[in-house]
C-alpha cells in the first residue's frame, strides 16, 4: 500500500464529528482501552472504534464513509466507562454513524425500523404480533402508540419537523 | 463599535492572580475585557470597592479568591464569601443587575479556569449590554 | 401501594408478550401498582433517530418521559436498550442547558412539557431497590434449588454508570441480577464471559454471522464454567439472542447443547405459581421440561 | 507631587510582537504625574535596569512603574534596582503586561494594546499613591523541623545536622525509612534497598544534633520563618520507649491478627508490633483501635488477681515483655504527648501513597491475585510476607504468566491526570528481578508507551526485552476472573492491530501516586497550598522548586510530585541547603506590607480582634473605657481582612491602602 | 448685640424630629440664645414665607441648619436659596446629611409610591387612583401648582455645598448643645467635616465587650436574631448574642440612646469619618464578624432586603444608589 500524504487528507470531519456529538475526538490518545474490550472489535469488524478514531483524527473520510461497522456498535458505553481521556468513544463513533446516516451512506436493513417508527411509533412491529399477545392472553394490541392515532401524530410531527424529516425516508 | 465589556478583578495574589499568570504561562485565549488589582487575599477586598468600580462604570467586577481550605491566611476566604455573597444578593435588591459581579474561587493551578471564567463572564456582559452608569456623574 | 409506569418499547409487546404477561402477574403481588404508559412510542432505537440526530432522539424519549410525568410516576423499562436511551436522553436534557432548550421547543410542537421529574428505573431496579429481595422471597411458592443459573445482565444496564438512577456496586461485576436469583434458591455462579457482549441489538442487523459468533462464545463459556440448567436475563434483547441464536447455532452444528433462556420475571412468575401458558409461552429454544421441573410438587415450598 | 517613570518592556517579542509598547509608552505620558515614559527590549537586563538607575541618579523620578512580566517573578529584581540607588525600594510598582496580557491575547493585538494602556493607567495610579516603606529584622532560631521520615527527610535532616543545626526529625509512623525501607530492590542498579537505606536510618537515629520524633505528627504551627512554633503531637505508644528494647515478644504474644501495612495487607501482624526488622528506633508500639484487651482489661485498669496465686494476672503481651516496659495498668493518654520546639526553618518530606486497587473496577479488584506493584515489592521482598518466595496469594503456588499493567489512575481524567514518572521504571524492574529468578516465568507488559529519560534507563528499558519480557503496546480495559483463580486479561495489541487476551496467575498494576487522603488539613496548617494535582505547589516550578510560598517551609521528595530515589535525595539535599540559608543569616526580614493601627481613628469596638487568623490583634485599654486595637507586628502577615472589616477605618494594611486600591479604580473606570 | 450669631433653620422632607431637638435643649437654648439670633425658622416654627428667605440678602444669615431630605423639586429650590443667604450650611440630622429612612423611597418607583399613597392603603378611599398633580387649571382659570415630585431621594449635598453635617434620627440634643456650643465659641472642624467625636457607638456602649476582655473578648457571630426573637440580655453586647447592631459602624455621638433601651443600633448616626459609604462598610463590617455562610444565610432569610437593612438612613448617600 501506498504511504498516506498526511498533508493532503481532509481534516475537516474533526469538526464535523465535534459538531454531531463526538466532541472527545480530539482528545484520543489511541491508547487502546476502548478497542480492548469493544464488542466490535472483538467480532472482527474492520473498521471498530479506536482505528476509527484514528482515521477521523487524520483526516480520512472517503475512504471509510461507507463502511458499516459502525452500525454494529450496541451502544454498550463500556467503552465510556474505562476511557482514561473521557472522550467518550461511543459518542464518536455515533457522531460518525449521524454523518453517514446524513449522507445516506447506510445499509438498506436500516430504513424499515425508521419508517415503522414514523408509521407506528415503533421501529420494531409486526402484524404477526397480535395473535401471539392473544395465545398468551393479552389483548391483541398494547396500549402504545399502536393503538393511539393521537400518539402517531405527535411521533410524525417530531419526526417531520427533524432534520431527519428532510432526509426523504419517511 | 463592538462592545467590549470593562471588567475590574480583584484578585488574591496567592491563587487567582497566580492563576492569571498561570494562563499566560498555559498561553490560554481570552477575551482582554479583565484588568487585576493585585491584592494580598480576597478577604481585603471591601465591598465599597466593587461598588466603586460598578458606580465608575465598570461593566463588570470579579473578585477572585481561594478555594475553601486552601487560604494562604487560613480562612480569608470564608470572609469574602460571607461578605461578596450578602453584596451580591444586596446588589439585586439595589435593583442593579448583579450578573456584573462574580466571585470566583481561582486557585494558582487554574489558568484554564481563569480564561474560562473571563471568557464566560465577557460573554455574558455583551449580553447585559453596558453598564448603565457608564459615564454617569461621580 | 407504590407504583410506576410501566414502559414496554417494542420487543416485548410484538416478539415476547409474555414477558409483558409476566409483568402484569408479578408486579401487582409484590405490591406494586403498574400504571400504563398510554401512547409510549419506540425509545427511540439506538439504530433509529440517535443515529441521525441527537435532538429529535432527546424529543421522541423527552415525549416518552412525558407521559409517566404526567401521571406522576416513574419509569420502569423491561428492555435494557430502552432503559439505556431513556437514561443517557434525560441525563442530557438534564444536564445541557442549551439541549434541553431545543427539547422544549420541539416538544411545544405537540403540546408537550418535559419536568425532570420521572426517574428512569428498569425492571430489576424495582425489584431490587423498592420491592426488595425479601418481599421475593415471601412471595415465592417453588423453590429453584439444585437448579444452576447463568445471568446474563446486559449492557446497557451497566454502562455508561453516570446516567444511571440505579447502579451496581461494581459495573463490571454486577451483582443485582445473581441476587434475584439466588432469592429463588438457584445456584448461580459465576462465568468469566459475565459481562461480555451477546451481540444482539445494532450489531445482528449489520452482520448476522459475527452477531451470533459473539452469543456463541458466550454459551460455550458457560458450558463449560458452569454448565447452566437455564439463562436467565433481564433484557429483552439479550433474551431473544440467547433464545433464537441457539436454534440457528444447532441447526449448523456449532453447538450439541440447548439452555432454556428466561427473562427474569418470567421465571419469577413461574416460582410464584403463575401459569406458563400466559407468562412463559413463546419460545425458539424448548424450555418446557424446565418448567415443568420448577413447578412440580417436590418444589412447592410451605 | 510625585515624579513617576513608566518604563515599558518588549520582553523580546513576548510583549513587543503582541503589544503596540510605543503607544503604550506614549499613553503612558499623558497619566498624570507620569515625568518620563521609556522602553527598552528587556528591561530586566543590566542595560534595561540602567536606563531606571539613571533616571533616579539624575532626580528624575522618585517612583517607577515597570510595565513588564508578573511581578510575582521580578518585583524583587527591579526593587533592587531602586534600593541600589538609595530609593525606598516601595516605591515600585509592575504592570502585568506580559502574563496576563500579551500571552493570552495574542490574537487580539488591538485589544491587548488597550488592555495594556489601562494596566499601565492602573499601576501609575497605584504607584503616585506608594509611600516608603521600612523593612524590620527578627532573629532566627537557629534549628530546623523536618517531617516525614522517608528518604527525603532523612537527606534533609542529616545535611542541615551536619551543618551544625539541631534537627527536630519527625515521622508518623514508628520507625522512619518511608515507602524506600518497603522496596525490595532499586532500578537501574537493582541495588537492595534496604541494604542502602539502613545505614543512612542509623545514621539519622544516632546523630548528636537529630532528635528523632517517630510516632508523632504536627498538631499546629504557627509563627514566621526564623520563628516557628510547632506543636508536636507524639502518640501514645503504650510501651515504655525508655525500657523496649525492640525484641519483639510483645509481637509475638499478642493474638491480634490485623493487616500489616508495611506488607501493603498482604500478612498480618499483632495490635503490639514493630514496624519492621531493620525499623529506627527499634521499638514496639501496641495500636489501641485494633487492640482487644485480653482478659476484658482496658488500658489503665487495675490488674485482676489470680484466685488461686494471688498474684496479678497479666496481659499476654505484658507478660511476654522481658524488659518489663509493658504496664496496662498504667493511664496513658490516647492523645499523646503535646512537645513544643521552636524551629527558625521546616522542610515538609511527607512523601506520598499509592492509589488502591479497589478504584479500579474494571480489573477484578477482587481478585487475591490482582496486587498493586508495592504488594509486589513485598511479596519479592526478603522480609515480606512469603520470605521473598514469588507465590500468588490465592493459592500460595507459583505463578507461571504475569501480566503487568501500567498507568492504573495515572494519565486517566477520572483518576489523576499526571505521570506518575517512576512506574515505568519500577515495573521493569520488577519484571526483570523475576525473569532472572523464574526464567520460565512468561511476563506480558501492557503500556501505553513506555518511560525512560533518566540515566541508564533505557538501556535497562531494552535489557528487559533481551531478556524474553512482553512489552505490549495498548492499555487494558478489563479483567475476567477465571475459574482457578486465574484472570483474562482483555488488552490490545497496538502493534498486531488486534484485540489479545492473557490468561494470567497474577496480574500487577502501576497504582498512581498520590498523596496522602488527610493532606488537605495538613497543608492547612502551615498555610501551604496544593496544585492542581493535589501534590504540595512550589514557589516556581523551575526556579523555585524547594521553595513555597511561605518564606521559611521548604519541600523535598514526592509530596512535591512523583519522582524516583534519585531525584527525591536530590531535591532533599537541595531542600536543605535552601532551609540553611535562613538559619545560617541569623535574622530574617519582617514583610513591611502589613497592617497597622491608627489608635486615634480606633473606635474600639473590637471587631478585628477575633478575625485576625493569627491572633496578631488584641485590645489594649488606654483608659479603662476605652480600649483601643493594637496589632503584633511579627504575627501579623498581611492579609487586610481586619483592615475591611474596621469601620472606624483605622487600620491601614501597608502596600494596599486604602487610597492605592481606589485610585486603581478610578484609573480602571476612567 | 450685633456680634450676635445670626442663625436659620429650613425643613426640607422631614418630620422635624430634628428640630424638636433644638427645643429638646429647653434652658440651654435659652442660654444660647444669649449668642444666637434665629431669623428664620420655616416651615416648622416661624410665621415666616420662602420668599421672605428670597429677598435676604445674600450671605446674612451666618449659620443655616436645614434638616430633611430632597424629595420634592421645592426642596431643590430652597435649598439652593439658603445656601445662598448662609455663610455657613449644616446638614443637620441624618435626612439632610445621608437621605434618611425616607431615602428608602429611592428603591420604588414615583408610581409605586404615589398607589401605596394615595391608593391602596386600607385607610384610603380614592377608587380613581387620583393623584396629586404638579399644576392643575381649576375652574379653567385658577392654575394651581404642587411642588413636583423628584424621581429619587436626594441628600443635601448632592444639591448644595455643605459645610458640615450632624448625624442622628434626631440628633441627641446634647449632641446638638455641643454643636451649637461649638458654633458659639466657633471651634469648629475643617469644613466639609461632621461635628461629631469621631468614634463609633461601641466607645460609648458599655456592653463592648473589648470592654470587658478576658472570657468576654468579642466572639464571632454565630446566629442571627431580630427583635421579636426574644428579649436581649441587657449586659451582653447585642452583636455578640445575634442581634445584629450597627454600632461598629455608627457615630455614637447618641452616647448609646437605642442600647441603653436594649434595641440594637440601626446607623441614624451616620458612618465614622472616613467613610463614604455606610452600607457597604456595614455589609462588610457584618459580614467579617459573621462566622460561617450558614449564618450568612441566615442573616439574608431573617432580612430579605439587605439594601433597606444596611442603607436604612443612607441609601441615597451611597456609592452605587446614589448613581443609580
Amino acid at each position: 500500500m501506498a504511504a498516506i500524504n498526511l498533508t493532503k487528507m481532509d481534516k475537516e470531519i474533526i469538526q464535523k464529528i465535534i459538531d454531531h456529538g463526538g466532541k472527545g475526538i480530539t482528545k484520543c490518545i489511541q491508547c487502546n482501552a476502548c478497542a480492548s474490550v469493544c464488542p466490535v472489535a472483538k467480532a472482527g469488524f474492520p473498521l471498530y472504534g479506536r482505528l476509527l478514531f484514528r482515521k477521523i483524527q487524520t483526516g480520512h473520510f472517503e475512504e471509510i464513509i461507507e463502511d458499516s461497522s459502525s452500525w454494529a456498535c450496541q451502544a454498550c458505553n463500556r467503552c465510556t466507562e474505562i476511557c482514561p481521556r473521557d472522550a467518550k468513544p461511543f459518542e464518536i463513533v455515533f457522531a460518525f454513524r449521524r454523518i453517514q446516516a446524513n449522507e445516506l451512506a447506510i445499509s438498506t436493513s436500516a430504513f424499515t425500523p425508521l419508517m415503522n417508527l414514523h408509521a407506528t411509533g415503533h421501529a420494531v412491529y409486526s402484524e404477526a404480533s397480535k395473535e401471539l399477545r392473544q395465545k398468551v392472553g393479552l389483548p391483541a394490541v398494547p396500549v402504545t402508540s399502536i393503538a393511539n392515532e393521537k400518539a402517531q401524530e405527535e411521533i410524525r410531527t417530531l419526526l417531520d419537523n427533524s432534520p431527519m424529516g428532510e432526509l426523504g425516508i419517511f | 463599535m463592538e462592545f467590549v465589556p470593562n471588567i475590574i478583578g480583584f484578585a488574591c495574589q496567592w491563587c487567582t492572580y497566580a492563576g492569571a499568570d498561570l494562563a499566560g504561562n498555559l498561553r490560554c485565549k481570552y477575551p482582554p475585557t479583565v484588568k487585576l488589582i493585585k491584592v494580598p487575599c480576597s478577604g481585603r477586598v471591601k465591598p465599597e470597592y466593587v461598588m466603586e468600580a460598578l458606580a465608575g462604570g465598570a461593566d463588570g467586577v470579579l473578585v477572585g479568591g481561594c478555594h475553601f481550605g486552601d487560604c494562604h491566611y487560613k480562612d480569608g476566604n470564608h470572609k469574602t464569601k460571607n461578605r461578596m455573597d450578602m453584596l451580591k444578593k444586596m446588589l439585586g435588591d439595589l435593583g442593579f443587575d448583579p450578573r456584573r459581579f462574580r466571585r470566583e474561587w481561582i486557585s494558582g493551578a487554574e489558568g484554564k479556569k481563569f480564561a474560562e471564567v473571563i471568557t464566560d463572564f465577557t460573554a455574558e456582559l455583551i449580553e447585559l449590554g453596558p453598564n448603565p452608569l457608564k459615564g454617569g456623574v461621580k | 401501594m407504590e407504583k410506576c409506569g410501566i414502559y414496554l418499547g417494542c420487543n416485548i409487546p410484538f416478539r415476547a408478550p409474555d414477558i409483558e404477561h409476566s409483568f402484569y402477574k408479578v408486579f401487582p403481588a409484590l405490591g406494586m401498582e403498574i400504571v400504563d404508559m398510554e401512547g409510549a412510542t419506540c425509545c427511540p432505537a439506538w439504530g433509529t433517530a440517535p443515529s441521525f440526530d441527537i435532538d429529535t432522539w432527546l424529543a421522541v424519549s423527552g415525549r416518552n418521559i412525558t407521559i409517566a410525568e404526567d401521571k406522576n410516576v416513574d419509569i420502569m423499562t423491561g428492555c435494557n436498550s430502552c432503559f439505556g436511551v431513556m437514561s443517557e436522553a434525560k441525563h442530557l436534557i438534564d444536564h445541557d442547558p442549551a439541549r434541553k432548550k431545543t427539547v422544549d421547543k420541539n416538544l411545544a410542537l405537540i403540546d408537550r412539557k418535559y419536568k425532570g421529574d420521572s426517574e428512569i428505573y428498569h425492571v430489576s431496579h424495582v425489584l431490587y431497590k423498592n420491592i426488595g429481595i425479601e418481599k421475593i422471597r415471601e412471595n415465592v411458592k417453588y423453590t429453584l434449588k439444585q437448579l444452576k443459573i447463568a445471568v446474563q445482565p446486559g449492557c446497557h444496564i451497566l454502562w455508561p454508570s453516570e446516567v444511571m438512577a440505579v447502579k451496581e456496586k461494581n459495573s463490571f461485576f454486577p451483582t443485582i441480577l445473581k441476587e434475584l436469583c439466588e432469592v429463588l434458591g438457584a445456584e448461580v455462579p459465576h462465568y468469566s464471559k459475565l459481562n461480555a457482549c451477546c451481540g444482539m441489538g445494532a450489531m445482528r442487523s449489520t452482520d448476522q454471522v459475527r452477531s451470533i459468533g459473539l452469543v456463541k462464545e458466550k454459551l460455550v463459556n458457560m458450558k463449560e464454567e458452569i454448565a447452566p440448567d437455564m439463562i436467565v436475563t433481564t433484557c429483552s434483547s439479550c433474551y431473544l439472542q440467547f433464545d433464537g441464536a441457539q436454534k440457528i447455532l444447532k441447526e449448523k452444528g456449532e453447538i450439541d447443547f440447548e439452555i432454556p433462556v428466561f427473562y427474569y420475571t418470567q421465571l419469577l412468575a413461574l416460582c410464584m405459581g403463575f401459569d406458563p401458558k400466559n407468562v412463559a409461552a413463546i419460545s425458539e429454544t424448548p424450555r418446557d421440561a424446565i418448567i415443568q421441573k420448577i413447578q412440580s410438587e417436590a418444589r412447592l415450598l410451605n | 507631587m510625585a515624579k513617576v517613570g513608566v518604563y515599558v518592556c518588549h520582553c523580546g517579542s513576548n510583549i513587543g510582537g503582541v503589544v503596540d509598547v510605543e503607544a503604550v509608552c506614549k499613553h503612558a505620558e499623558t497619566l498624570p504625574d507620569v515625568v518620563v515614559s521609556r522602553q527598552n527590549l528587556f528591561m530586566c537586563s543590566d542595560p534595561g535596569q540602567e536606563i531606571i538607575r539613571q533616571d533616579i541618579i539624575g532626580g528624575v523620578v522618585d517612583k517607577v512603574v515597570v510595565a513588564a512580566c508578573t511581578p510575582r517573578t521580578h518585583e524583587p529584581i527591579f526593587r533592587k534596582v531602586l534600593e541600589g540607588e538609595g530609593l525606598n525600594k516601595y516605591l515600585f510598582e509592575m504592570a502585568n503586561i506580559r502574563d496576563q496580557d500579551s500571552w493570552v491575547h495574542a490574537n487580539d493585538k488591538e485589544g491587548a494594546t488597550a488592555k495594556a494602556k489601562q494596566i499601565v493607567a492602573s499601576a501609575v495610579a497605584k504607584a503616585r499613591n506608594l509611600l516608603p516603606l521600612e523593612d524590620k529584622y527578627v532573629d532566627v532560631t537557629k534549628a530546623a523541623l523536618v517531617i516525614g521520615g522517608g528518604v527525603a527527610g532523612i537527606f534533609s535532616a542529616l545535611d542541615l545536622a551536619n551543618m551544625g543545626n539541631k534537627v527536630y526529625l519527625i515521622e508518623k509512623e514508628p520507625s522512619i525509612g518511608g515507602v524506600m525501607a518497603q522496596l525490595d530492590k532499586t532500578f537501574p542498579t537493582n541495588d537492595c534497598s534496604a541494604c542502602i537505606l539502613t545505614p543512612v536510618m542509623v545514621d539519622a537515629g544516632t546523630h548528636p544534633n537529630i532528635e528523632l520524633l517517630t510516632y508523632s505528627e504536627i498538631d499546629a504551627v504557627e509563627g514566621y520563618i526564623g520563628n516557628f512554633d510547632v506543636k508536636i503531637r507524639r502518640k501514645q505508644a503504650y510501651v515504655d520507649w525508655e525500657k523496649c528494647t525492640g525484641c519483639g515478644a510483645c509481637a509475638d504474644a499478642c493474638p491480634v491478627r490485623t493487616p500489616n501495612e508495611f506488607n501493603a495487607g498482604l500478612d498480618n501482624r499483632g495490635a503490639a508490633f514493630i514496624h519492621f526488622p531493620q525499623a529506627v528506633p527499634k521499638k514496639a508500639v501496641i495500636d489501641m483501635p485494633n487492640c482487644i484487651n485480653c482478659g476484658g482489661r482496658t488500658i489503665g485498669s487495675e490488674q485482676k488477681i489470680s484466685k488461686k496465686t494471688g498474684k496479678p494476672i497479666l496481659a499476654p503481651c505484658e507478660r511476654a515483655c522481658p524488659a518489663g516496659a509493658i504496664d496496662r495498668s498504667k493511664v496513658a493518654d490516647p492523645n499523646g504527648e503535646i512537645i513544643d520546639v521552636k524551629v527558625g526553618a521546616i522542610i515538609v518530606a511527607t512523601g506520598y501513597k499509592v492509589m488502591d486497587k479497589d478504584k479500579f473496577k474494571n480489573l477484578a479488584p477482587d481478585s487475591p491475585n490482582v496486587l498493586t506493584a508495592l504488594q509486589l515489592e513485598r511479596l519479592i521482598s526478603a522480609t515480606g510476607p512469603t520470605g521473598g518466595q514469588f507465590l500468588r496469594p490465592s493459592d500460595m503456588k507459583k505463578p507461571h504468566t504475569v501480566s503487568f499493567l501500567s498507568c492504573i489512575g495515572s494519565r486517566d481524567e477520572r483518576h489523576h491526570t499526571y505521570c506518575s514518572r517512576v512506574c515505568c521504571m519500577y515495573m521493569i524492574k520488577q519484571a526483570k528481578l523475576l525473569k532472572e529468578k523464574y526464567p520460565d516465568l512468561e511476563i506480558y507488559m501492557h503500556f501505553m508507551d513506555v518511560r525512560t529519560p533518566g540515566k541508564d534507563f533505557d538501556e535497562y528499558y531494552t535489557g528487559a526485552i533481551d531478556m524474553g519480557i512482553n512489552i505490549i503496546r495498548g492499555r487494558v480495559g478489563g479483567i475476567d476472573m477465571l475459574p482457578g483463580d486465574k484472570l483474562r486479561v482483555m488488552g490490545f495489541d497496538a502493534d498486531l492491530a488486534s484485540n489479545i487476551e492473557i490468561d494470567a496467575d497474577l496480574v500487577v498494576m502501576a497504582t498512581a501516586i498520590e498523596l496522602q487522603d488527610d493532606i488537605k488539613p495538613f497543608a492547612q496548617k502551615l498555610s501551604l497550598t496544593l496544585d492542581g494535582s493535589g501534590f504540595f505547589k512550589e514557589l516556581h516550578p523551575k526556579l523555585k522548586p524547594v521553595e513555597t510560598p511561605v518564606e521559611g517551609i521548604f519541600l523535598a521528595g514526592c509530596c512535591q510530585g512523583p519522582k524516583d530515589i534519585p531525584d527525591t535525595v536530590a531535591q532533599a539535599k537541595g531542600a536543605a541547603a535552601a532551609a540553611a540559608v535562613p538559619l545560617a543569616q541569623g535574622r530574617v526580614k519582617v514583610n513591611p506590607t502589613i497592617s497597622e493601627i491608627d489608635r486615634e481613628k480606633c473606635s474600639g469596638c473590637g471587631i478585628c480582634e477575633p478575625l485576625c487568623p493569627y491572633g496578631a490583634i488584641s485590645m489594649i485599654a488606654t483608659d479603662a473605657a476605652h480600649p483601643r486595637a493594637r496589632i503584633e507586628m511579627t504575627q501579623c502577615k498581611g492579609c487586610g481582612v481586619c483592615t475591611t472589616a474596621c469601620p472606624s477605618t483605622a487600620i491601614m494594611l501597608h502596600g494596599y491602602t486604602e487610597n492605592q486600591i481606589m485610585a486603581q479604580i478610578f484609573a480602571l473606570t476612567a | 448685640m450685633a456680634d450676635k450669631i445670626k442663625v436659620g433653620f429650613l425643613l426640607l422632607g422631614g418630620c422635624a424630629g430634628c428640630e424638636m431637638s433644638v427645643v429638646d435643649l429647653s434652658e440651654k437654648l435659652v442660654d444660647a440664645l444669649e449668642h444666637i439670633e434665629i431669623v428664620f425658622w420655616a416651615p416648622t416654627v416661624a410665621d415666616v414665607k420662602y420668599n421672605d428667605l428670597e429677598s435676604m440678602e445674600d450671605k446674612t444669615i451666618d449659620v443655616a441648619f436645614i434638616d430633611g431630605m430632597v424629595r420634592l423639586d421645592e426642596h431643590i429650590h430652597m435649598a439652593k436659596v439658603m445656601r445662598k443667604k448662609a455663610k455657613t450650611l449644616i446638614a443637620f440630622g441624618v435626612c439632610a446629611a445621608l437621605g434618611g429612612t425616607a431615602g428608602l423611597g429611592s428603591l420604588h418607583t414615583k408610581e409605586d409610591l404615589f398607589q401605596k399613597a394615595f391608593k391602596n392603603t386600607p385607610t384610603t378611599d380614592n377608587p380613581d387612583g387620583i393623584y396629586p398633580q404638579p399644576s392643575c387649571l381649576v375652574d379653567g382659570k385658577y392654575d394651581l401648582t404642587l411642588p413636583a415630585y423628584e424621581d429619587k431621594v436626594r441628600t443635601l449635598n448632592q444639591i448644595v455645598d455643605v459645610d458640615y453635617y450632624i448625624g442622628g434620627c434626631p440628633p441627641h440634643h446634647s449632641h446638638v448643645g455641643a454643636a451649637i456650643g461649638a458654633l458659639v465659641s466657633g471651634q469648629l472642624p475643617a469644613k466639609g467635616s461632621w461635628i461629631t467625636n469621631g468614634k463609633a457607638v461601641c466607645d460609648v456602649c458599655t456592653r463592648n465587650p473589648a470592654k470587658q476582655g478576658g472570657n468576654l473578648a468579642r466572639t464571632m457571630v454565630d446566629k442571627v436574631l431580630r427583635t421579636v426573637d426574644g428579649t436581649p440580655d441587657a449586659d451582653t453586647c447585642l452583636l455578640q448574642q445575634g442581634y445584629i447592631c450597627f454600632g461598629p459602624i455608627t457615630q455614637g455621638d447618641c452616647g448609646g440612646s437605642c442600647l441603653n433601651v436594649n434595641i440594637p443600633c440601626r446607623g441614624c448616626g451616620g458612618p465614622i469619618p472616613g467613610n463614604e459609604d455606610y452600607g457597604a462598610q456595614a455589609l462588610s463590617t457584618i459580614g467579617s464578624i459573621l462566622k460561617d455562610d450558614t449564618v450568612t444565610a441566615q442573616l439574608m432569610e431573617k432580612y430579605p432586603n439587605l439594601a433597606k437593612f444596611f442603607y436604612r438612613y443612607a441609601l441615597p448617600s451611597g456609592t452605587l444608589p446614589k448613581r443609580m
